[in-house]
């Protein structure tokens, strides 16, 4: 990667961005049927009432909430990439942060969206938005749902700003090989660039601060999330060690989407030259990491579980290892935690399908890891009488659909009009043109 | 005195003749120039003696001003409304700071934001006629605004830090 | 920083003698009042025992997760202060030498769970606690140990060949089937790589269950599936706070490769700890606050709210959050030796007070908190036991690693380096 | 038959308009006299009360009714009511979906010649009526009038008119009858009527089988008795053991069930006669009848005794030590065998040994129940229609088409009557069969009066105007009699007159205190006129020693299971089977909606393979049905018990194709001895059918799981009992918050409830709470504030029943509270969990952070089919779809307390707010009030030292005190 120059970076990474080809209409428009549906179901839904969803009392939550903690969770790692790496220095970043982030982005999006979906009236959505209210009524502050709109729109302004902000002077570069109404389009979102010191100097200072803000936040984000369930009272929800566990599970997936994402993403636009193997490689590495500390905390919870001598908390466990919803317990067990061990060995964790499969094992054992503790906690109650399950409709499974089909929607779409790649982070780690050591741009 | 509105630009395909050409300017006693660089260097900035940035106060202020709002908005509107929830006291210091942690944040980060436009003077409709294309590339700029008078000498300066080429700009 | 190594050995040790004789001397000191407080109040002395155990345990092991996580990131940015933290690795057997001691105690502590909840009594059977605890510590120390022999291997062998350093018994031992430098300073990395991960996995396990066992379990009805985690990251902080201590003195004799970079990213990293340690502690209280599950909210509030604890913890947690917080978010405070000197001593002293209002609540039945003759005499035996055996470690080892060989991999490396650190 | 019941649903269809007008606002005649203070005119938004006469069942118990613009919106008891002394059944409760239930008749119905249904006017109906009368008048005795149990005036104008048109025969037919019981006494003691029985008085009750918290004689006044007699008293309570081969909630609520083989209770009860007399104690028995007893028993030796009952011998001899020594005891019997009248004739000499008859078994007053003619009737009846000798059949309330064992058989034979009049007021099966349907009122719309007891005249007023065009029985039969021209023999012009007639003779026997119209106008409020009745003593039968007892029959092959129908607590005899809130209504003792099944012994379907929930084919003699299994400990080994009331073919939409009905099954001969149907009788072949079938409940788990949800202590450790240990180390995150003035709580005494379901029904009517249908409660989605939880605590073989109403607890540290992110819900400075409806959208999270699981979610837009909606109570939100919903303590009643004392300048009185489910509790086990004021009975209650609160550990600090239930343990002798 040294021996490239800084303008056969400008070429490949704007390859990219060249008109796409029939295979990206195909799928562009696939996923858009999926999302037409998607969307449909959720009309459905607001048409009919919560009751075409397989919830009940007790099970309260489900696959509305799953999909919200999925999505905020793959949101983590792009944070991650872009600005905790940014801190430490590490140099691999530069080639992965920009489509981390725009993951990022784009997985807030959906996630989003289903604090609205599961509203049983969701048309008074912004009941829950601190303004004053009819009858001098404000937001409930002590209500963790609460939080949650705080953390969760304050992480998608943070990170929408972030990620512009690293765009603007590559989309400068766009902009000065671009005509018409893209260059309009791309001029707009330049600001003006030009890379002048004064420019670079408060550019790269804001990017720190940005980055160094948005660590302790990204931190918070899933914090609050997990304290959705960890603030209840409901056996196998209130656990102290839910705040870390769902940060290191949210990462967890979050890499994992990243890796899944990555590899197409290489391999069609050619640019193995910057993603590099190693690239890859360190993420599985840090895969190892939060697999490890997912790991631990099944553990940890189960050892509690045990330890308290707390009766519904045993009984709980006892029936999420073996009740209806064992499977995805074991699933989630298994995908999580145990299968990216594998990367351990390092070739596995070099060679792309190994690293595409796991990765996608993954992210559906996280998604498995939700459910379980969101509906297993709920179906099995304090009250034995009222134990119940929850059994999804298509309802339930269209809107999933719909909520993938609308990230991906987003993410072809910035695949074609962004570059995918930091230019000017890719840049910067090359060695500057010297006269004196004779090194060429 | 009055900044003078042309000046030259020279364009250099390394970093070195540019550090070069900036302080043979300086020596030359030339204050007023401009670098234009495809990526940031600290060098540059050390040659140019520019001070640190100053967008770290506006983050500061930014966050200290986002806790203030935090903490007056829950505490403030939870008097007001004044219900109990689960025996929870009015005033529930704990989950208040988790909005004021938010808060905290978030203003920090538009602050930010907003200090870097300022100072950056971003966003800027019209392209400085000093820009090219190229500096946003592979070359590096750099841009003295100097009378009609000093065309010659700085120009035959930046030749001999050798500059690619030199135009006039402002004219 | 001086790339010819026979200079390692021209720089003065750490410690000189006399500070040495001290160290020896508190120590027999501390073990004779021991040994008289057990006879005249045992259920106090065994507690501020146990509190002083895990306080000087943690901070050696703290010291060494470091210098192995310094390893695995490939750092490269302070090679003394891994040394310096290596040194650490010297208190480990002794400190598991020191667990055993405890066995007396062990009923004193957990009869109360037993009679709580029968079920539990066998895995609270002292005998067993006793075993586990022994085989995990002893797991630990070995690994440790291995981490440290293999990162003093290269220049141990390269001082033998130079005839340099009288004590042949020891490095005798330590360069058995020397094979020359340049393939010892390779096979030393990739054995401190193997060692560094297992420091690595071995360090959460093993912290976990003492702090579920020697701290959870004093109170037999509270529990709080964090604990584990809070304890090992707050020992991991207290190592770096220790460290912090050690390499601002140095720094004042003006040891060589510990410039103000260093401090400064010593700094940041505490400063990264103190975030993380508060983050612990709150996303316990949040939970157990909301919650208010009598079973939970017992322990937290006897300690923050109820007479004569709660001074004690507000003051452990000033010193160890509020403090570093406030000072550390000026640049320049890192960079001062005095700064990071005396914050690095408010951290590991509000993490002793921390300890202690841990342990004692829960075993301590009287209304006035015992600070007193036994406890500042306990205490100081455990500091002169910590101070010798850091003061041996380097009398007979270098300050300045051989590996990894000093030039570092590449230029863009160095480069990338300054280039964030001038941002920074 | 099919088409036919369409094109009903299309007239009702057009009834439908009518039926909005009449409802909205429409002003009660004026002659009535509400309970209290009698209105000028009805002021809009306030609630006038009339006292009337529950006719769901023959017990007639008083009851209040409360209108509000001119309509009936909530029934409760009357508390000056000496029957029900102001509580309700839950059928009770429901009586008002069938005033507005929408599939009545609403207007007079003909058959077409093609067998379809059409409208008719009022005057061609009675025209043909009375113009078929005028006929038949003189050829004698080709007129059937079929009623139910009659009481009072009605019955006497019935028998006057009929004897007025010409004659015929004249049926008081109830499905659940006691003639048996009547036929035991007039052996015994000559005199053939069902005594009172004083549940209340007795120290130690044996149930024979007989029901009587559920179906027998009269539930609500039993249920309080029983209530009464149970209650815990310095070390001791009375003591209940429950003998029968199946385990009702009669019997779930006995300290001991004993099961024996079907039909030989008798047996049982003549073995302890004998163990009596063997171990002397018999002391009230003069020594003459001793003997002549000894030798009636000599056969039945404990031995021989527990030979053919199938229980243990020291079980009979236990029992009789306990029954002969318990003073008084009592023993009620209830004879559904071949052998009926035997077993309570066993069971009255019983009692007579132990010297209970004019203690707890007295004869003054004796009950109405005592007068309905035997079934026997019925099928001579049936037997002449086939016959071709009747010529006109009359049928007013009554279903003999379904609740007789050849209903079929019964809607042929009317076929072969020229002109079957049915007076019904829904679309039922044996309606469908007539030709001519004539609506009577319902109850609430009509004037009548009941007795159930001699000496207690219920005094039934109309409660509102008519839904439609329906018009009295009574006033039917006097027009009719007036269009044949025979106004001297029936004088009275309408119904009302007749019956003041009749109450003039009361007027006059009750001596003229006071004038006639005050006589009248207080008889109505107060419901009607209770005189206490003196006892009359009774004398042996001596006859009776020459009784020879036999076994019990039963049709079928001896390999079969033993069938058990028996009278549903919720449906009775079927003819409340059309009404939603009891469809929804979970049994009792399976949890199980909206649906019947056949309960299996496990160790029987372990033997045939059978599982639960699998459709199985029951096979007798006399045909067979379809029924999904439902494994259950409570029948004994060889035994099936299917529950009466369901399977209806015809209905209206609530009633129809569910489960089916056992009663075709049944043998048709009648008992000798009394002539009632037997009803446990043959033997049925079960086989599989391989279909499975959804039985919709709403228990999750019945088992206790460690959770002390349901908290009891043995009888001997109540004593010992001191406060219950508070928690070991209760140091909580923030402060106690206060309750200015009220603190509104509840106690609920475990002991006392008995699971009835009346509390859950009374809340679906004061709460206007959507009822959902089988489906939804399969998913989890009923609606119910209060639920009575059921959990099994004994072996799979042998249940323990124990009951549990819960319903939101109103906690101090409500963890719903804090996470509703809008306030929706919170705590109100009275001590109540408010919820607001308008504010809430929808999150569910306080559900989900409910540990009671009292939460309701509004999955759909509810719906109530005109005109249930007009019963709806004005004073109760209907709450939408996407909100969440669940119990106030009744806050509408609370406002209104409050309100009242305001008004009269005074503090609130103890007791006079009452939630819907405490004021009907039959055995007043719920208890509410302000905890803030210390004399209060709720406050006292929650001193108790059986006092627990339900998930204590939580710290949620609930309003609802429970009192731990009392295990008193097998009866001792």
């Amino acid at each position: 990667m040294s021996d490239l120059t800084y303008s056969q970076v400008d070429r490949d990474i704007l390859r990219a961005m060249q008109a796409p080809g029939r295979l990206y209409y195909v799928v562009f428009f696939a996923n858009l049927l999926v999302l037409a549906w998607g969307i449909f179901a959720w009309q459905y839904t607001i048409y009919r009432g919560l009751g075409v969803w397989g919830l009940t009392h007790p099970v309260m939550w489900a696959m509305d909430i799953t999909n919200f903690v999925f999505w905020v969770g793959i949101a983590h790692s792009g944070t991650l990439i872009s600005a905790i790496l940014y801190l430490f220095r590490v140099r691999w970043r530069a080639s992965v942060y920009r489509t981390a982030e725009a993951v990022t982005v784009f997985a807030l999006l959906t996630a989003g969206l289903f604090p609205l979906i599961h509203l049983g009236r969701p048309w008074f959505f912004y009941w829950l938005l601190p303004y004053p209210q009819g009858g001098g009524l404000w937001v409930n502050f002590r209500s963790p749902l609460v939080w949650d709109v705080f953390a969760v729109m304050t992480y998608m302004i943070i990170s929408v700003l972030f990620f512009f902000t690293g765009l603007v002077p590559d989309v400068a570069v766009v902009r000065n090989r671009t005509t018409g109404w893209r260059h309009r389009f791309y001029a707009f979102l330049a600001q003006g660039w030009q890379g002048t010191d004064r420019q670079w100097r408060h550019y790269k200072a804001a990017y720190l601060f940005l980055a160094a803000l948005a660590t302790p936040l990204v931190v918070s984000v899933h914090s609050v999330v997990s304290w959705d369930f960890a603030q209840s009272v409901v056996a196998g929800w209130h656990s102290t060690i839910f705040a870390p566990y769902f940060v290191a599970g949210a990462i967890h997936s979050g890499l994992a989407m990243v890796i899944t994402l990555l590899i197409p993403l290489r391999r069609i636009f050619r640019l193995d030259t910057y993603l590099t193997q190693t690239h890859l490689e360190n993420l599985a590495k840090l895969i190892i990491l939060t697999g490890l500390i997912v790991g631990y905390a099944y553990v940890v919870e189960t050892y509690i579980a045990w330890y308290s001598n707390n009766v519904p908390e045993w009984q709980r466990f006892v029936y999420q290892v073996t009740g209806e919803y064992a499977v995805l317990f074991w699933i989630m067990i298994l995908f999580n935690s145990l299968v990216p061990l594998l990367f351990f060995v390092k070739r596995i964790r070099t060679s792309t399908p190994w690293l595409f499969g796991i990765s996608i094992l993954i992210n559906i054992g996280m998604w498995c890891e939700r459910f379980v503790i969101i509906v297993t906690g709920l179906a099995h109650e304090y009250d034995p009488y009222s134990w119940g399950l929850f059994i999804p409709t298509w309802v339930d499974i269209s809107i999933t659909l719909g909520a993938f089909a609308w990230f991906f929607f987003w993410f072809l779409l910035f695949a074609k009009f962004l570059p995918v790649i930091s230019i000017v982070e890719v840049k910067e780690e090359l060695p500057p043109p010297m006269k004196s050591t004779g090194s060429e741009a | 005195m009055a900044r003078p509105s042309a000046g030259l630009v020279g364009s250099f395909r390394h970093l070195d003749s540019l550090l070069e050409a900036i302080s043979r300017l300086h020596q030359a006693g030339y204050r007023d120039l401009q670098a234009l660089s495809p990526v940031p260097h600290h060098a540059i900035d050390e040659a140019l003696k520019k001070p640190p940035s100053p967008v770290r106060v506006f983050t500061l202020i930014g966050c200290l001003l986002g806790a203030a709002t935090g903490l007056v908005l829950t505490i403030a509107t939870s008097l007001h409304v004044s219900l109990i929830t689960g025996g929870k006291p009015i005033v529930s210091i704990p989950p208040f700071l988790i909005i004021v942690f938010e808060l905290t944040i978030l203003f920090g980060g538009l602050l930010t934001l907003g200090g870097m436009l300022l100072n950056a003077r971003l966003p800027l409709v019209h392209i400085v006629p000093a820009y090219d294309p190229r500096f946003s590339e592979d070359r590096f700029g750099l841009w003295i605004r100097c009378e009609v008078r000093d065309f010659d000498p700085v120009t035959r300066l930046l030749e001999s830090a050798d500059a690619e080429a030199v135009h006039r700009v402002g004219e | 920083m001086p790339e010819r190594w026979e200079e390692r050995w021209t720089l003065p040790p750490p410690m000189d003698r006399g500070l040495m004789r001290a160290c020896i001397g508190l120590s027999g000191l501390g073990a004779a009042i021991l040994l008289i407080a057990v006879l005249h109040d045992p259920a106090r002395a065994w507690q501020i025992y146990l509190v002083n155990f895990l306080f000087w345990g943690g901070l050696a092991q703290g010291a060494v997760v470091f210098a192995a996580i310094y390893h695995v990131v490939e750092a490269r940015w302070g090679l003394t202060i891994r040394r310096l933290a290596e040194g650490m690795a010297a208190f480990l057997p002794v400190s598991f030498l020191l667990f055993f001691p405890l066995y007396p105690a062990l009923d004193l502590f957990f009869g109360r769970i037993q009679d709580v909840n029968p079920l539990r009594g066998a895995w609270f059977d002292p005998r067993f606690i006793f075993v586990r605890g022994g085989l995990g510590l002893g797991a630990m120390t070995v690994v440790s140990l291995l981490f440290v022999y293999y990162s003093l291997r290269p220049e141990v062998g390269a001082a033998l060949e130079r005839g340099l350093r009288p004590r042949r018994w020891l490095y005798g031992v330590l360069a058995q089937g020397w094979q020359g430098e340049r393939l010892e300073i390779q096979r030393s990395e990739r054995g401190m790589d193997v060692l560094a991960a297992g420091v690595l996995l071995a360090y959460p396990i093993t912290y976990t269950f003492m702090a579920f066992d020697l701290i959870m379990a004093l109170d037999p009805f509270w529990y709080s599936s964090l604990f584990g985690v809070y304890f090992f990251v707050s020992s991991f902080y207290l190592g770096l706070a220790g460290l912090t201590v050690v390499v601002a003195l140095l720094a004042r004799r003006g040891l060589p490769g510990i410039a103000s970079r260093q401090l400064s990213d010593l700094g940041k990293l505490v400063f990264g700890f103190t975030l993380m340690y508060a983050a612990m502690v709150w996303s316990q209280y949040i939970v157990i606050w909301y919650g208010n599950l009598p079973e939970e909210t017992h322990f937290v509030v006897l300690r923050l709210w109820e007479h004569p604890w709660a001074p004690l913890s507000w003051s452990a947690l000033a010193a160890v959050v509020l403090a570093p917080f406030v000072v550390f978010l000026s640049r320049r405070a890192k960079e001062n030796t005095t700064i990071m000197l005396s914050i690095g001593l408010l951290i590991s002293a509000g993490l002793w007070l921390e300890r202690y209002v841990l342990v004692v609540p829960s075993l301590w039945p009287g209304d006035i908190a015992p600070l007193g003759w036994m406890e500042i005499g306990v205490t100081a035996g455990f500091l002169g036991a910590a101070g010798w055996s850091y003061g041996f470690f380097f009398q007979h080892f270098p300050l300045l690693p051989l590996t990894p060989s000093v030039q570092a991999p590449n230029p863009a490396g160095a480069h990338a380096l300054e280039k964030t650190s001038s941002s920074a | 038959m099919e088409v036919n019941r369409r094109d009903f649903l299309k007239i009702i269809g057009i009834g439908g308009a009518t039926a909005a007008m009449a409802g909205c606002g429409t002003q009660p005649p004026e002659s009535l006299i509400p309970y209290v203070v009698p209105p000028e005119e009805i002021i809009p938004g306030e609630a006038t009360w009339y006292a009337t006469v529950c006719r769901e069942c023959p017990a007639g118990c008083g009851m209040l009714v409360k209108t509000m613009e001119g309509r009936a919106i909530k029934v409760e008891g009357n508390p000056d009511h000496p029957v029900n002394r102001g509580r309700l059944c839950a059928r009770g409760q429901a009586s008002l979906q069938g005033l507005y239930n929408p599939d009545r008749i609403r207007q007079p119905l003909r058959k077409g010649t093609d067998g379809t249904w059409g409208p008719t006017s009022w005057e061609e109906g009675e025209k043909v009526l009375a113009a078929r009368l005028a006929e038949l008048k003189g050829r004698g005795g080709r007129v059937a009038l079929v009623t139910p149990l009659v009481t009072g005036s009605l019955d006497r104008l019935i028998d006057d008119w009929l004897r007025a048109v010409g004659g015929g025969s004249r049926l008081r037919y109830e499905a659940v009858s006691h003639e048996p019981l009547r036929e035991a006494n007039r052996l015994a003691f000559g005199v053939a009527a069902v005594p009172f029985y004083d549940l209340e008085q007795a120290e130690l009750i044996l149930s024979f089988g007989a029901d009587f918290l559920e179906t027998w004689l009269s539930p609500v006044e039993h249920a309080r008795q029983f209530g009464a007699m149970r209650t815990y008293r310095d070390g001791r309570m009375g003591r209940f053991a429950y003998i029968g081969p199946r385990l009702s909630l009669t019997g779930a609520n006995a300290d001991e069930w004993i099961a024996v083989r079907p039909g030989t209770e008798g047996v049982l009860a003549l073995g302890m006669i004998h163990a009596i007399l063997a171990e002397g104690l018999a002391t009230a028995l003069p020594a003459s009848e001793e003997a002549a007893f000894r030798r009636l028993v000599e056969r039945w030796t404990p031995v021989e005794t527990a030979e053919q009952a199938g229980i243990s011998p020291d079980k009979v001899r236990v029992l009789a030590r306990a029954f002969a020594r318990s003073r008084p005891s009592l023993a009620v019997a209830d004879g559904r065998t071949s052998n009926g009248t035997d077993i309570c004739l066993a069971i009255t000499l019983l009692n007579y040994v132990a010297g209970n008859v004019g203690r707890t078994v007295r004869f003054g007053p004796t009950a109405a129940a005592g007068r309905t003619s035997p079934y026997r009737e019925m099928r001579t009846l049936l037997q002449s229609m086939e016959k071709g000798e009747v010529s006109l059949v009359l049928l007013a309330g009554v279903n003999p088409a379904f609740t007789l064992p050849e209903g079929e058989r019964f809607r042929k034979a009317l076929e072969k009557v020229p002109l079957v009049v049915s007076f019904a007021s829904f679309p039922d099966e044996t309606a469908m069969a007539s030709h001519l349907i004539l609506p009577d009122h319902t109850f609430l719309e009509g004037w009548s009066d009941a007795e159930p007891w001699d000496g207690i005249q219920g005094l039934q007023q109309p409660t509102m105007r008519p839904l439609y065009e329906t018009r009295a029985l009574g006033d039917i039969l006097l027009s009719v009699a007036k269009q044949m021209g025979l106004q001297q023999q029936l004088p009275w012009e309408d119904f009302p007159a007749y019956l003041k007639e009749q109450w003039k003779g009361l007027h006059r026997q009750s001596g003229p205190a006071e004038d006639f119209e005050t006589f009248w106008a207080r008889a109505l409020q107060r419901g009607g006129l209770f005189r206490p009745v003196p006892s009359r003593p009774v004398r042996l039968n001596p006859e009776v020693f020459r009784h020879r007892f036999e076994a019990p029959r039963f049709a079928g092959e001896s390999e079969g299971l033993t069938l058990i129908p028996y009278p549903s607590p919720i449906f009775y005899d079927g003819r409340t089977a059309n009404r939603p809130w009891l469809q929804e209504l979970p049994d009792a003792l399976t949890q199980i909606v909206w649906d019947n099944w056949i309960d299996i012994h496990p160790a029987d379907a372990k033997r045939l393979d059978v599982s639960e929930g699998e459709l199985l084919r029951v096979q007798s003699p006399l045909g067979h049905v379809e029924l999904p299994a439902h494994l259950s400990g409570g029948v004994r080994l060889g035994t099936a018990a299917v529950a009466v009331g369901q399977g209806h073919s015809a209905f209206g939409r609530y009633a129809e194709g569910r489960g089916a009905n056992p009663l075709p099954l049944l043998p048709a001969e009648p008992e000798t001895a009394s002539g009632s149907q037997p009803w446990i009788a043959t033997r049925v072949l079960v086989t599989r059918t391989g279909r499975r079938h959804l039985l919709a409940s709403t228990v999750g788990s019945d088992r206790p799981h460690d959770r002390g949800i349901i908290q009891t202590i043995p009888l001997a450790e109540v004593q010992r009992l001191r406060h219950p240990e508070k928690h070991p180390h209760l140091l909580q995150m923030y402060p106690e918050h206060p309750h200015p003035k009220h603190r509104w709580g509840m106690t609920i005494d475990l002991n006392a409830c008995i699971g009835c379901g009346a509390c859950v029904t009374a809340c679906y009517a004061e709460n206007n709470i959507p009822v959902m249908g089988k489906v939804q409660v399969a998913k989890g989605r009923e609606m119910s504030w209060i639920r009575v939880q059921r959990v099994d605590e004994g072996a799979s073989h042998h249940p323990e029943h124990r009951f549990l109403p819960m319903l939101c607890q109103h906690c101090d540290h409500a963890p719903c509270e804090p996470v509703c992110p809008v306030y929706a819900t919170y705590h109100n400075p009275e001590g109540l969990n408010v919820q607001v409806y308008n504010r809430c959208v929808g999150t569910r999270y306080c559900s989900n952070n409910c540990p009671y699981k009292v939460r309701r979610f509004n999955w759909f837009m509810a719906e109530w089919p005109e005109p249930l909606h007009l019963q709806l109570n004005p004073d109760v939100t209907v709450r939408s779809m996407g909100v969440m919903e669940k119990c106030t303590f009744c806050v509408q009643r609370i406002q209104g307390g409050k309100l009242q004392a305001k008004a009269e300048g005074r503090a609130v009185r103890d007791g006079e707010i009452v939630p819907a489910c405490a004021q009907t509790c039959p055995t007043r086990a719920i208890v509410f009030g302000d905890l803030k004021d210390l004399d209060s009975e709720v406050s006292q209650r929650s001193k108790d030292p059986r006092r627990y609160r339900v998930l204590e550990h939580l710290n949620t600090q609930p309003a609802i005190t429970y009192l731990k239930k009392i295990i008193a343990g097998p009866v001792e002798g």
